[in-house]
Order: C-alpha cells, then sequence, then structure tokens
C-alpha cells in the first residue's frame, strides 16, 4: 500500500468539508474519487498534499506517517501534484515550468525533461514561451508533465479535464495509462468528467458531502447509469 | 447558428439580448461571439463543462467585465457602458458562484445592505421579513453569516438579490455544493420564483437540475454556444451528451 | 543646456535611482511587503562599510562587506519578525516603521551623531568639455550590473526560479516542493543586501550619520511605484524613465522642478498605469506572443 | 455594527468622557492644555479609521489634508485679523476645503479604479510633492495676502480662535476641542449605523460584489475619502491654533505615516480604540521625550512592533474583546480571527 | 488549549502595558516639580536624536559643561543649578510641546537651546505669549529682534558681511551661491547679494537646492559655466553634504568656496576625507582647531573633552551654547534674582563676559552679541588655517538700517535684508 488516509477530517476555518476520509491506494493502481461540484474532492486532495490542514486521522504515504509533514516535503518525498485548473506559473516559460518539478521525489533520479517532451511533443516546440500563453489543453499537458518531471512515486491530479476539449482529454489519459504501464505510477484523480473516469480509473471511490458513498470496482465503472448517479444526483 | 424552436414558439419580448459578446483575457478566448436571447418571463439556463464561459458571460451582463466586442441589450436598451451599479437599478441582480455575503455580519444586516437601496426604510423592514419568509430561513436572521451552513448562505444571496427588486435574475450555481434535499428546496425556490413572473437566467451544470426546472436552456462550450433549445431537445442531444459528458 | 551636462546629470540620477530602488524593488515586488527601514539598511550598509574601511580594509572589500552584512541581517530580521508578516501588506509597513525607529536610534546610541567618512576613490576625467568623476561613472556600471547581477539571480538559478513561482502562486509552488518560507527569508535577505550595497556605494560620497539612509527613501519608493511589481524590469525602465525627466527638468529649470517632476510622473503613472511600467511591459509580452 | 456590541466598548467610552470632563476640575492647567493638543490629533486617528477601519481605503494622505487645514486657516484668519467672527469661519471654511480637496483626490483614483495599497502610495507621492513644495516658500515671493507662507519656518503666530467674545485658550479650547470630539465621535457612532454606514462596511468586505447590489461604489468611497479628509483637515486646524504654528513637517514623511501607526496598532475597525490609542501614544511618547532618555524611540519602535506581531486586530480592540469575554461571557468572534490565523501559520 | 493562548497573549499584553505605564509614569514624574528653594531650574530644548543631533549633542554637552562649572563656584545666588533638558528628537512639533511643558509644568526661570531656525521660530511665540526669557544660541541667518529673546550665535553680518569683503578683494569680483532651499538658505543669500553689491562684486548666478537633492551634476555645470571666482555654498544636511564631494570629483576645485555654516558647525574637515573640502573659507566665532593660538578655546575645548571624551568636535555652536549660559548665569547674579525682568534688565545693561576666544558683550538694543570673529580656511589637507581676525565685531545691521532699539521699541519680528 502505497497511500493510506484513516479518518480523515479537513476543511476551512471552522467549516468541516471533508469528513472520516478512509481510503487505501496500492501501488501501480489507478484510482478515481468521483463527485459533483462541490463535494469536497479537492480540499481533500489539498488535505493530502499539505495544503491544508489535518483536522483529525492520519495520512501515512510509503509507511510513513506524514500527518504533520509540511507540503514541500511531501512533495519532496514522491507525491506529484497537478492542482485543479492546472495551476501553471503564467509568466514562467515552458521550460521553467518544468524544471519547477525538479524538488519532487527527491530519493529517486530524477528530471526526465527529455521524457516529458517524449510524451506530450507540443512543450518541446514551445519551451520558450510564456505558459500563460498556452491554450488549455497545453496547459494541462504542462501541469502533468511538470509533476512527471521529478519521476514521483504518486501522481495526484485535481480535474485535470477542466476546460479543455474532448480530444485532449483522450490524449491525457492514453499518455497516463502508457506511464502507468510503463513505469508503474501510481494515479490518484478526482474528476467529474465522465468519459476520463470510465478510460482511466481501475478502482473508484464516490464521493459525496465530504464522504466516501461508496466503493466502485472497474466493471461497475462502465455502467453507464451508475456513475451517472453518483456524478449528477 | 441553428434556429431553435423557442425563439419561434412564443412572441413575448427579449428582456436580455447578447449580440455577438467575445471577451478576451490577453490571449485566452473566455467567450468567442455569443448571441443570446432571454425572453421575459423565461426560465433559461446556460449549461456547460467547467471553462465553457458561463461565468464570464454573467460577468459581462453585470458589467464586471466589459466585452471585447458586442454588444448588450437589456429591456432594449443598450448597457454595454453602463456601470454596473446602473446596471442593477435597471433590473438586473445576482448571486455570484462563490457567495457573496458579507461573513462578518448578520444575516438580517446582509438583507439591509441589498435592501436599502430599493426601499424606503419603512417598507425596507417589512420586505426583508417577506424574504425571509419566503426563503424559509427567518430563524437565521441574526445569525452572522459566517457561521451558516453553505446551502444557507446561498439561500441567503438569492434573497439578497430579490432585495434589489428585479426584473431578472442571474443566478451562478444555485445548487453548486448542496445536498439532495437543499438541491429540491433550491429547485423549489427557483420555480416558485419564476411563477410569480420574474425572469431567471441561471448557470448550472448538473443536468438533472436543469432538466427539472429550466423551460429552455443554452449549452455552451469551450466559449462558443453549441446548443440551445428546449431542456428536452438539449437532453436527448447525443451531441451535448457527449461534450458534457466529455466523449 | 549642453548634452553633456545633461548626460553627466543623467548618469548620476540613473545610478542614483536605481541603486536606491533595487533593494526596495526585490521586497516589495516579490514578497509584496512595503519595507519602510529600507533607508535604514542602507545606512547599516553604509555604517559597516566605512567602519571596515577605516579599520584598514581595502574599499571595494568593505563594499562588499556591507552588503553581506546587512544581507544577514536581513534574514534575521526576516526570521523573527516578518515572517509572521506574510500576505500583510499593510501591517508590514507599521512593523518596518517600528524596526527602522529601533534602528536608526539604536546606531544614534551605539555611533553617536556622524562617523568619519571615507574619501572617495579615484580622480576624474574630461569629455567633451564636462568633467566627469571616476567614482561617479563606475556607480552607473554598478547599477547596471546590480540590474544585471539580479537579472542572473531572478532568472538563471534555481532560487531565482523558485521564487519566482512563489510569487505567482505560493501555494502551488509549496506543493511541487519549495519551501516557500525558506525563499521569503532569501528574498528579503537578498533585497536588504542590495540596499547594503547602496549604503556602501555612496558612502564615501556623502556624510555619515543615523539619518544617511532618509534621503534614499523618496527616491525609491517613487522607482518602485512608477516600475510596479516585477523588480527587473520595473525598477530598470522607471530609472530610465524617470532619470531622463528629472536630468532635463533639472537642467532646463533646476532642481526643484526636476524633484517635483519625478513625484508627478509617480501620481499620473499609478492614475494611468496602476501596475507599473512592468505591468504594462508583461502584458504587451503576453499579447505579442499570442499573435 | 458588530463593534457596536461590545460592552466593554461603551462602557470604557463613557467613563473616558465622563472623566475627560471633569478632569480640568483637579489637573493643573499645563495638562490640560496637553491634553487638548492629544485630543486634536485624535481627529486625525478618526478619519484615517473612517476611511481605513470602514470603508478599506489605506491612505498614506491624512497628512495632506491636515496640512491643507492648518495652512488654510493660518492665510485666512492672518490676512483678516481683526475682523470680527473670522477664527470660526476660517474653522468651517478649512474643513470644508480640505473635505472638497479629498473629494477631488478621491474623483481622481476612485473613479479611474485606483485602489487598495495603490491609493496608499498615489497619497504618499502627494505628501511628499506638498512637502517639497511647502519648504521652498520660504522667498518673499510666496506670499499670499500679507501672509508668508514660510517656507520651512512655516507660519507663525495664527490666533487663537474665538467664539464671539469668548477666546478659546486654555480651559476654553480644551472643552471647546472636546466637545466637538464627542459630537463628531458620537455622529461617526450613529453615522456607522446608517444606510451609508452599512454600505461602507460592505464596500470594505467586497468592493465588486456591494457593486451588484446597486451601490455606486466609487461614489461612495469618494465621499467618506470627503470625510475623512474634513476630519484630517480639522485636526490640522486645531493644531495650527493650539501652537498657533504650522509647518510643512506637517507633511513630511514621518507625520505622514503615524495616523497610520496609531490607528493600526490601536484597532482600525474602532473609533473609541483609535482615539484611547492615540492619546495613549502621545502621552507616552511625550513622557519619554521629556525624560531625555536617549532609549525613548527604540522603546517606541519595540511596542509598535510587539503589537502589530502579536495582536494583529489592534491591542485596544484586543483588551475590548478580552474584557467582554472575561465580564461579559460573550462569545468574541475575534478568537475565530486569531485562530484562522495560526492556521495559515501551521500549513507550510 | 485555546483558553491557555488567551491567557499567554494575556500577559503579554499585560507586560506591554505596565511597560508603557511604568516608563510614562516615570518620564513624567522624573521632572514635574519647579523649581524649588535648593536650585534653579534651567530650560535646555536641543536635539539629541534625530536629523540635527550632530549640532545638538554638542551643545547639550557644551550645556552640561556651563551648568558644572557655575555649580563648582558655587552656584547662583546660593543655589545650584539644574537643567531640566527634554530630547526634542530634531521635531519642531516635540519643541512646542517641550516648550510649553517646561514652562508650565516645570516652571523654569529661563530656555536656552533651538538649532535650526523653524525650531527656533516654533518656539519664539510660546516665549512670547508666556513672558518667558528665551536664549537662541546658534549661528543663524539673522534678523530676529524680541524682547524676551537673546541671541547669543553669530549673524550674517558678523560672518558673510566680512567674509564677502575678504573674498572679493582676495579673489575676484564674480561670485556664484548655492544655498539650500528654505529660511536659513534663503536670506543667507540675501545677506550675500547684498555684501557683493557693497563690495563692488557681481553676482553671476544663485541657485536654491531642494533639501532632499543629492545629485549636483547640473549644478556643477552651470557653475562652470558661469566662471565665478568665489563659490558661496549655504548647504544645509544630509543629501546636500553629497554636493562636495561631487564638487571635488567634476568641479574646479580652484575656485575658492565661502559659508558660513561649514567647518566650525558640522565639522566638514574631520568627517570627509580630504581633499573634499579643501580651499574653503569660513567665518566663526569658534571653533576647537582655534585652540592653537588662544589659550581660552584651549581651556574651554580641554574642559570639554575631560568631561566627554567620546565627544568628536567642539564647534562654533556648542560655544555659543556655553556663552549664553555663561552671559545668563552673569545677569542672574547682577540682578540678584531669577526674575525675568530683572534678568533682562541686567543683560541689557551691556553685561559681557570672557569666552573662550575674547569677550562677549550683549548689545542691549539688538539683544545679539558683540564678539571676536574669525576667518579661516582649509587647506588641501583639510588642516585648518587661520587668515584673519576682526575684534569685537558689532551685530549692528538690526539698530542701524532697521532701527531697531529693543529696550526703548518693544517688539518681536524678524527682519530680511530685502523684505520688511
Amino acid at each position: 500500500m502505497i497511500l493510506n488516509t484513516e479518518g480523515v477530517f479537513s476543511g476551512y476555518g471552522k467549516v468541516e468539508v471533508v469528513k472520516d476520509f478512509n481510503i487505501q491506494i496500492n501501488e501501480g493502481e489507478i484510482v478515481s474519487i468521483i463527485g459533483r461540484n462541490g463535494v469536497g474532492k479537492s480540499t481533500f486532495i489539498k488535505t493530502l498534499m499539505g495544503l491544508l490542514k489535518t483536522n483529525k486521522g492520519s495520512i501515512t504515504f510509503k509507511n510513513q506517517n506524514i500527518t504533520n509533514v509540511k507540503a514541500f516535503d511531501r512533495a519532496r518525498g514522491g507525491i506529484g501534484y497537478v492542482p485543479q485548473g492546472h495551476g501553471v506559473f503564467p509568466t514562467l516559460t515552458v521550460e521553467e515550468n518544468l524544471l519547477m518539478g525538479k524538488l519532487i521525489n527527491l530519493q529517486k533520479e530524477n528530471l526526465k525533461l527529455e521524457l516529458v517532451y517524449n510524451y506530450f511533443p507540443k512543450l518541446k516546440e514551445r519551451r520558450k514561451q510564456k505558459a500563460g500563453t498556452l491554450s488549455g489543453g497545453e496547459q494541462a499537458a504542462l501541469a502533468i508533465g511538470r509533476a512527471l518531471v521529478g519521476n514521483p512515486d504518486l501522481l495526484i491530479l485535481d480535474e485535470p479535464s477542466e476546460g479543455i476539449q474532448p480530444s485532449i482529454v483522450n490524449q491525457i489519459s492514453k499518455i497516463v495509462n502508457q506511464i502507468n504501464h510503463e513505469t508503474g505510477l501510481t494515479v490518484l484523480f478526482v474528476e467529474q468528467n465522465m468519459a476520463l473516469i470510465q478510460q482511466l480509473s481501475q478502482r473508484c471511490y464516490a464521493m459525496d458531502k465530504g464522504m466516501i458513498k461508496g466503493e466502485i470496482n472497474q466493471e461497475a465503472l462502465q455502467d453507464y447509469d451508475v456513475l451517472k448517479s453518483y456524478l449528477t444526483v | 447558428m441553428k434556429k431553435t424552436s423557442v425563439e419561434n414558439s412564443t412572441n413575448k419580448k427579449a428582456i436580455l439580448e447578447l449580440k455577438g459578446v467575445g471577451k478576451y483575457f490577453g490571449g485566452l478566448r473566455a467567450v468567442d461571439n455569443i448571441n443570446l436571447s432571454v425572453k421575459k418571463g423565461d426560465l433559461h439556463c446556460l449549461i456547460g463543462p467547467n471553462g465553457a464561459g458561463k461565468s464570464t458571460i454573467f460577468k459581462m451582463i453585470m458589467g464586471v467585465y466589459k466585452p471585447t466586442s458586442g454588444s448588450i441589450l437589456f429591456e432594449n436598451n443598450a448597457i454595454t457602458n453602463k456601470r454596473t451599479w446602473d446596471r442593477v437599478k435597471l433590473g438586473l441582480s445576482i448571486k455570484m458562484q462563490i457567495p457573496g455575503v458579507y461573513g462578518d455580519l448578520t444575516a438580517y444586516e446582509n438583507m439591509k445592505i441589498a435592501a436599502q437601496n430599493f426601499y424606503k426604510r419603512r417598507e425596507m423592514n417589512n420586505k426583508i421579513m417577506e424574504l425571509f419568509d419566503l426563503l424559509e430561513i427567518t430563524n437565521l436572521k441574526s445569525k452572522i453569516v459566517n457561521n451558516l451552513s453553505h446551502g444557507q448562505q446561498q439561500w441567503l444571496e438569492i434573497g439578497m438579490a430579490l432585495a434589489c427588486k428585479p426584473k431578472m435574475l442571474l443566478l451562478d450555481e444555485p445548487a453548486a455544493g448542496l445536498g439532495p434535499e437543499e438541491t429540491n428546496y433550491t429547485s423549489d425556490l427557483i420555480r416558485k420564483l419564476n411563477d410569480k413572473g420574474l425572469t431567471i437566467l441561471f448557470i448550472d451544470h448538473d443536468m438533472d437540475f436543469v432538466k427539472n426546472i429550466a423551460k429552455s436552456a443554452t449549452v455552451l462550450h469551450l466559449g462558443n454556444k453549441f446548443a440551445e433549445g428546449t431542456v428536452d431537445e438539449i437532453a436527448s442531444n447525443q451531441k451535448v451528451i457527449d461534450i458534457y459528458l466529455g466523449k | 543646456m549642453s548634452l553633456s551636462s545633461l548626460m553627466n546629470q543623467f548618469i548620476n540620477d540613473f545610478s542614483f535611482l536605481i541603486l536606491a530602488a533595487i533593494g526596495l524593488a526585490v521586497i516589495f515586488g516579490m514578497m509584496k511587503i512595503i519595507n519602510l527601514a529600507h533607508g535604514e539598511f542602507i545606512m547599516l550598509g553604509a555604517y559597516i562599510t566605512t567602519l571596515s574601511a577605516q579599520a584598514g580594509v581595502p574599499l571595494i572589500i568593505s563594499i562588499v562587506f556591507g552588503a553581506i552584512g546587512v544581507g544577514i541581517m536581513g534574514y534575521l530580521i526576516d526570521r523573527l519578525i516578518i515572517c509572521r508578516l506574510y500576505g500583510r501588506t499593510l501591517d508590514s509597513v507599521v512593523v518596518t516603521w517600528g524596526i527602522s525607529m529601533v534602528i536608526q536610534q539604536g546606531m544614534l546610541i551605539i555611533f553617536g551623531p556622524s562617523l568619519q567618512g571615507v574619501s572617495t576613490p579615484l580622480g576624474s576625467v574630461s569629455f567633451a568639455g564636462s568633467t566627469y568623476s571616476v567614482y561617479r561613472i563606475l556607480l552607473f556600471a554598478i547599477s547596471i550590473g546590480a540590474l544585471f547581477l539580479l537579472y542572473l539571480i531572478f532568472m538563471k538559478t534555481k532560487f531565482g526560479l523558485y521564487s519566482r513561482a512563489t510569487m505567482q502562486n505560493q501555494e502551488i509552488a509549496r506543493s511541487m516542493g519549495v519551501n516557500t518560507n525558506r525563499i521569503y527569508s532569501m528574498t528579503f535577505s537578498i533585497g536588504a543586501a542590495f540596499a547594503g550595497l547602496t549604503g556602501g556605494l555612496y558612502a564615501p560620497t556623502m556624510a555619515i550619520s543615523p539619518t544617511f539612509g532618509t534621503g534614499f527613501l523618496m527616491q525609491s519608493f517613487v522607482t518602485v511605484i512608477v516600475g510596479g511589481a516585477n523588480p527587473l524590469i520595473g525598477t530598470s525602465l522607471s530609472g530610465g524613465v524617470l532619470g531622463i525627466v528629472n536630468s532635463i527638468l533639472d537642467t532646463t529649470w533646476g532642481t526643484f522642478f526636476g524633484e517635483i517632476g519625478l513625484l508627478i510622473c509617480a501620481i499620473l503613472v499609478i492614475r494611468l498605469l496602476p501596475l507599473g511600467f512592468s505591468g504594462v511591459v508583461e502584458k504587451w509580452f503576453v499579447r505579442k506572443r499570442r499573435m | 455594527m458588530v463593534q457596536g456590541k461590545i460592552k466593554t466598548e461603551n462602557i470604557v467610552a463613557a467613563l473616558i468622557f465622563f472623566f475627560l470632563f471633569i478632569c480640568p476640575l483637579f489637573i493643573d492647567s499645563y495638562s490640560v492644555l496637553n491634553i487638548s493638543y492629544f485630543l486634536s490629533m485624535a481627529f486625525l486617528s478618526l478619519s484615517l479609521t473612517l476611511i481605513w477601519g470602514y470603508c478599506g481605503i489605506f491612505s498614506f494622505g491624512q497628512a495632506v489634508f491636515f496640512g491643507i487645514g492648518g495652512y488654510f486657516y493660518a492665510v485666512l484668519t492672518l490676512n483678516l485679523t481683526g475682523t470680527s467672527a473670522i477664527t470660526p469661519l476660517g474653522l468651517l471654511l478649512g474643513v470644508i476645503l480640505g473635505g472638497l480637496a479629498a473629494w477631488i483626490l478621491g474623483y481622481f483614483m476612485f473613479y479611474g479604479g485606483v485602489n487598495d495599497v495603490f491609493v496608499g502610495l498615489i497619497t504618499l507621492c502627494l505628501t511628499l510633492v506638498l512637502s517639497t513644495f511647502m519648504g521652498q516658500t520660504a522667498g518673499s515671493a510666496w506670499n499670499i495676502g500679507q501672509v508668508s507662507l514660510g517656507g520651512f519656518n512655516g507660519i507663525n503666530g495664527i490666533p487663537a480662535l474665538e467664539l464671539g467674545p469668548i477666546s478659546l485658550s486654555g480651559n476654553n479650547f480644551y472643552y471647546f476641542v472636546l466637545i466637538i470630539l464627542f459630537v463628531i465621535y458620537c455622529l461617526l457612532k450613529l453615522f456607522t449605523h446608517s444606510k451609508v454606514g452599512a454600505a461602507i462596511v460592505a464596500i470594505r468586505e467586497n468592493r465588486e460584489r456591494t457593486k451588484m447590489f446597486g451601490y455606486n461604489v466609487p461614489k461612495i468611497q469618494s465621499l467618506v475619502f470627503a470625510a475623512g479628509g474634513a476630519l484630517a483637515s480639522l485636526s490640522g486646524i486645531l493644531y495650527a491654533t493650539w501652537g498657533n504654528y504650522i509647518t510643512p513637517s506637517a507633511f513630511a514623511l514621518s507625520s505622514a505615516t503615524i495616523p497610520v501607526v496609531l490607528v493600526a496598532a490601536g484597532g482600525r475597525k474602532n473609533f473609541t480604540a483609535s482615539i484611547i490609542f492615540t492619546v495613549l501614544y502621545y502621552w507616552f511618547a511625550q513622557g519619554l521625550s521629556a525624560s531625555g532618555s536617549q532609549y525613548a524611540l527604540v522603546i517606541l519602535g519595540l511596542i509598535l512592533i510587539l503589537v502589530t506581531l502579536f495582536v494583529p486586530d489592534g491591542i485596544i480592540v484586543f483588551l475590548f474583546h478580552l474584557s467582554d469575554r472575561l465580564f461579559f461571557h460573550r462569545e468574541s468572534k475575534m478568537k475565530e480571527v486569531q485562530e484562522e490565523h495560526l492556521h495559515e501559520k501551521n500549513i507550510g | 488549549m485555546k483558553l491557555k493562548k488567551i491567557s499567554f497573549k494575556g500577559v503579554t499584553l499585560f507586560l506591554i502595558f505596565t511597560l508603557i505605564m511604568v516608563l510614562a509614569l516615570s518620564g513624567c514624574s522624573g521632572s514635574s516639580q519647579g523649581s524649588n528653594s535648593k536650585t534653579i531650574k534651567l530650560g535646555l530644548l536641543e536635539d539629541r536624536s534625530g536629523d540635527f543631533s550632530l549640532v545638538g549633542i554638542q551643545k547639550y554637552h557644551a550645556a552640561e559643561l556651563a551648568v558644572d562649572q557655575i555649580n563648582q563656584q558655587g552656584g547662583l545666588l546660593g543655589k545650584k543649578v539644574v537643567l531640566d533638558a527634554p530630547d526634542t528628537q530634531s521635531n519642531n512639533s516635540v519643541y512646542q510641546q517641550m516648550a510649553k511643558k517646561l514652562i508650565l509644568q516645570d516652571h523654569v526661570v529661563a530656555i536656552m537651546g533651538a538649532y535650526s531656525s523653524a525650531s527656533r521660530e516654533a518656539i519664539r511665540p510660546i516665549m512670547d505669549q508666556n513672558k518667558m526669557l528665551y536664549f537662541y544660541n546658534n549661528q543663524y541667518e539673522g534678523g530676529v529682534a524680541d524682547n524676551d529673546t537673546f541671541l547669543t550665535g553669530a549673524v550674517p553680518e558678523q560672518q558673510i558681511v566680512p567674509l564677502m569683503k575678504y573674498m572679493i578683494k582676495k579673489f575676484g569680483p564674480r561670485v556664484y551661491t548655492i544655498a539650500a532651499d528654505y529660511n536659513f538658505g534663503q536670506i543667507s543669500a540675501q545677506w550675500v547679494q547684498q555684501s557683493v553689491k557693497q563690495d563692488g562684486g557681481k553676482l553671476v548666478g544663485q541657485e536654491f537646492i531642494p533639501l532632499d537633492v543629492s545629485q549636483f551634476s547640473s549644478t556643477i555645470s552651470r557653475i562652470k559655466a558661469a566662471k565665478p571666482d568665489v563659490l558661496v555654498t549655504l548647504l544645509i544636511g544630509q543629501n546636500q553634504s553629497a554636493f562636495y564631494e561631487q564638487w571635488a570629483k567634476q568641479g574646479d576645485k580652484s575656485i575658492p568656496m565661502a559659508s558660513s555654516v561649514n567647518l566650525a558647525q558640522t565639522y566638514e574637515q574631520l568627517r570627509f576625507a580630504p581633499p573634499t573640502m579643501a580651499n574653503m573659507y569660513v567665518t566663526t566665532s569658534f571653533m576647537q582647531e582655534l585652540d592653537t593660538k588662544y589659550p581660552g578655546a584651549k581651556t574651554f575645548v580641554d574642559a570639554f573633552y575631560k568631561k566627554f571624551p567620546h565627544d568628536k568636535y567642539v564647534g562654533q555652536e556648542a560655544e555659543a551654547e556655553y556663552s549664553g549660559i555663561m552671559l545668563w548665569a552673569k545677569a542672574v547674579q547682577k540682578a540678584k534674582t531669577t526674575d525675568r525682568d530683572a534678568v533682562i534688565k541686567a543683560l541689557e545693561s551691556g553685561i559681557s563676559y570672557n569666552g573662550p576666544t575674547g569677550p562677549v558683550t550683549i548689545d542691549p538694543k539688538t539683544h545679539h552679541v558683540i564678539r571676536n570673529m574669525f576667518l579661516v580656511n582649509t587647506d588641501s589637507k583639510q588642516k585648518i588655517q587661520i587668515d584673519a581676525e576682526y575684534k569685537a565685531v558689532k551685530p549692528d545691521w538690526l539698530s542701524t538700517a532697521k532701527g531697531v532699539d529693543l529696550p526703548k521699541k518693544p517688539q518681536s519680528h524678524q527682519y530680511t535684508p530685502l523684505g520688511n
């Protein structure tokens, strides 16, 4: 098991958004957390990354309790993160954005710049360009590339499909799948885009009102209606 | 652009019209040449995936952003160059996506801020109480807003928008982050308001919620108008389902 | 007025504006902290330089000492005080005001109201009918060099990359493994070191006293305001433009108009281009690339 | 609004005003004079509390209006000495002029979309422009009527206020200032509960949203800024009549910063707190200065640093909340705010 | 947990507050008793912090020395003299507050002090209102005629007039003036203008510089273009001191500089490395370098450094402060009381005392002092040379040109050469 959360509570100020969250992810898995807008998916991801304080419960990553570890040390410990809305640094160039991923996973040999350029040739073409001038799809690719550069043990994606065209969503899901196959990278992503959920996840947690409502396996995932019931109440 | 049945089926006057409206942020094309017309008494919905440009359109209607191109008409008057507060005084009112309530004040004080511009002192209190009753949140009136739940804040903000004597109400994701019961309550509320004759334009991307209440809808995708029609037409449009679910 | 005297005045004004502003610009631009103790940092640089020069250290090394010393002190001040104020721009005004009071009066208590100065090195050269002080020309060169150093630090080093990323979005930078608090401390320290450098450079040219820094304050703030958030583009552009405005007004109508001209310039720029020169340049840059 | 509920504040305010009204009975004439000086400066803090604390406009320029008031009063009354009733008229016109100047500046800024820290920067520059300009008016070219502006030496011998036959000096001046302060304090308290009062709090909390409730935000901001200018101008006039003197140092960077520091350290959203802290500060600073201790400025600086670090909402406001909690068992909002601060710090 | 936090904060606050109270109370109570039967309280307002502390601390120390010496010789009228000396922090508003405090609360018998003209003008009306005897012991731009005020520093007719006469005669008629753009600079420049006219010279340029300007290239080229024989510098403060270094490098060092404030007041010859201040001519009533030639000066300087071994200079204003206090003490002894009217009467009797550089005598008509003046210059190593000595120079411009006679015609006004 690479990631384990036990009874995690968190939120903003007094408002508790995530309640009693338990998930387990094994090495090499691609797991998704699905749910409508505002159910607390991103809050949970931010808690995982250490950007929000865990009010209660514990988070274990690679058999180490990281509940009180600071965000930057979690990244250095091997978590690659693709924030919601991609979160590229707009006035940094594409290459500089990619270099930002260097600190991820300090233990492992890293800086797989060429690898990322292989996956996303567009980024190589535009590597001297400011990231703010890229299209939505290119920004998504850049954000994922940035997390991959550091060779993480766990890749966390927060709504990678947001604001990009279906063709690019497909492309992204292909590439993530490919990396998972080739390197055994563990992936956790939150999403409400059904296509991406179906294409990518091997297993899935459904989330509502800050809590886990159920676990869906790969077969059930292909059932349109089951999925829809979780996404569109 | 496909002619829709809505435009033909009614002969009511348009209350709000967007003509060729576009908005660019630096190089990013958020909204591209949109034409949109909302009729008086309509309950119309803008749907589309995240990043489709819905909120940008709302902000242009309210005058937060100035369109890069095109013009906006409200009751046949061009309002493209009017300041926000003048639009509100003409009868446009909005509930924002992130609740725009004043967290440090009580619910009543929040309502007062909205209402005092439109009602005389004596009427104001009655009106506020009336709105609290309508929203069924009278018991919350002296609570500090930061201590209210997300749903309660959403309803309070709808109440505040209603306190501005609107002819037309814009709602940006009124049901976002609400539980099923709260969502039902919100859809009932919106229908009730529309039945009273208030024109409502709202944003949501929850198809079921939209189907439940809207009479007609416009689908936006990547800043462009993708489809328009009655809700049933939209819901059965395979292309819409595809983009909406990301196929 | 002759072109050569205009040139002479411009060289002085430009270097003075750039050097006065550069440390402040780094701290304001990167951290959004309005450092009212900036003048005192400059003064400390001048003291360290003068004291070590008097102790027999060569002037050029003394100036480096000044920069390093103030840099270290800036780091300590950040760790002790400023780090509790990240994101509280207005509280930082009060606190740095307090810091400036403590430093200024502290120096008066320790070293008394004045210090014997060191002499300005190097002589002068004549060119096109005008005499130029070699040290002043050197200051001009150093001011450009300081901008270049700023460029190297923030554009060519890992630290620079992380700090620019932190400035844009500290949360995401943090989740990329950047210790943002450390970046802030380093940035504050670098800003302070630049202020110390300025103090050291001007120490041989002015009387040394605890109020040494007040003479830089107005010019530094005006330059930063006109320049905008990006310390590199902003400072160099506004140093250039304000230097031209000031030297032209100064040589044609006299020093008073040069002075007032600077301030009027600043007011107009905030009203018309609230993001300063660097804001305009960055926007233009994005647009151009897009096309 | 919420502040109105704080019990300690009201009790303390009542006690303080009561004490101020009776204290000339048992303190010496010098102290009376001195307190009237502190109270004159309190208007400056009130003006900043109004525009910054309540409306969210951060200004470094209150010293500008302070100086405008002082200089206008000086020039007018010195030109027309002997004219009866000129001094109260000068006071009135000076206040109006200060308000007008602020309104023009506000119009220039707020309608142009200048906000937040940029307002602070513009007003800072304006302060510097005026101090540079007034500093060089020593020459005989700079006369207005019979009055020379006097450059750095300023204008001397400014007449004291006269209300008909009563010359306002000593205790008379004290009570005059105190009554105005009391009236304005009450008016401000009422104002914050009024329609516009609610609107300015709304603007402070969320400018964009408030526009969407139909408020002409730049207009309201300009008006509040004008009111702040008028108050600062009043402060300047009272200062000028107190010392019969005004100089360009009224515009200097340090004079511009002091009100900001006082209001921030006392509690910027609270009129009572800013009055109390202003009086305490001046009293304390004067005591240190009189002691001749060379550590005076060091101590003052350290206090400002400590207060800002440990009680970010202002020391007086913090004490109000503390006492509310202790004596009235009232749940304080303060706690949440503080915890959020801690929160932010702990992460990262 | 929450309670703990609060109480910790409470304790911190309590500490801060107690600190404030204790300090403020001790600050106030320490000086709140008036003169009693055993002591005579003398008020002193000098800047011991801020911009003017460079001179303010010298003057404060000179005053302490004077009071010490008076007390060693048995005090005044059998009582000890006590200095009541708040720190005015180079802030005119503090000057006003402290002047009022000294008069109304501490009941001092006389007040000495103030450095800048602005500070003097801030407190002079307060002295007049309260009928307080006031000594302004500082070189200044001249022209103050005030019944309650005695001015023991040098004035333009003692400094600028002989200086310009000397310079024009020695170097030539073309004079260029640069002056700080405020009262002292403006009025002194008027004096230069007038002297140049009287001595048959020609003013080829005059420029006023705002106090925060520190870049002088355009000024220097203007000066060089005008080709003056004499450059008069009336510059003040931190920023303007940068002029000398720029002049030394870019200007024409063969043009002699003349000033009434440099060297003797703010000892640039010691603070600046040579040859920045070389070739400068100054008229002064005192500077510590005079001790090589005048035994009185040596006694004074030695006594000063014995008491304050860490000080760096004893200049013109320190001597003026010392002389002011000595003259007042002598007047008190003569009047046999500290009562204001009697002391003024004694002072107006033309009282005189033997100062460090010779007799210092009150001129009854103008309340200024008659004293010896010295014209000095700096060589290339910034060593001081004494060029000329003027015996008992009278401060008579007010009485001859403006008809001032204070004992007969009481008034309170500052005259300027070109104004009224």
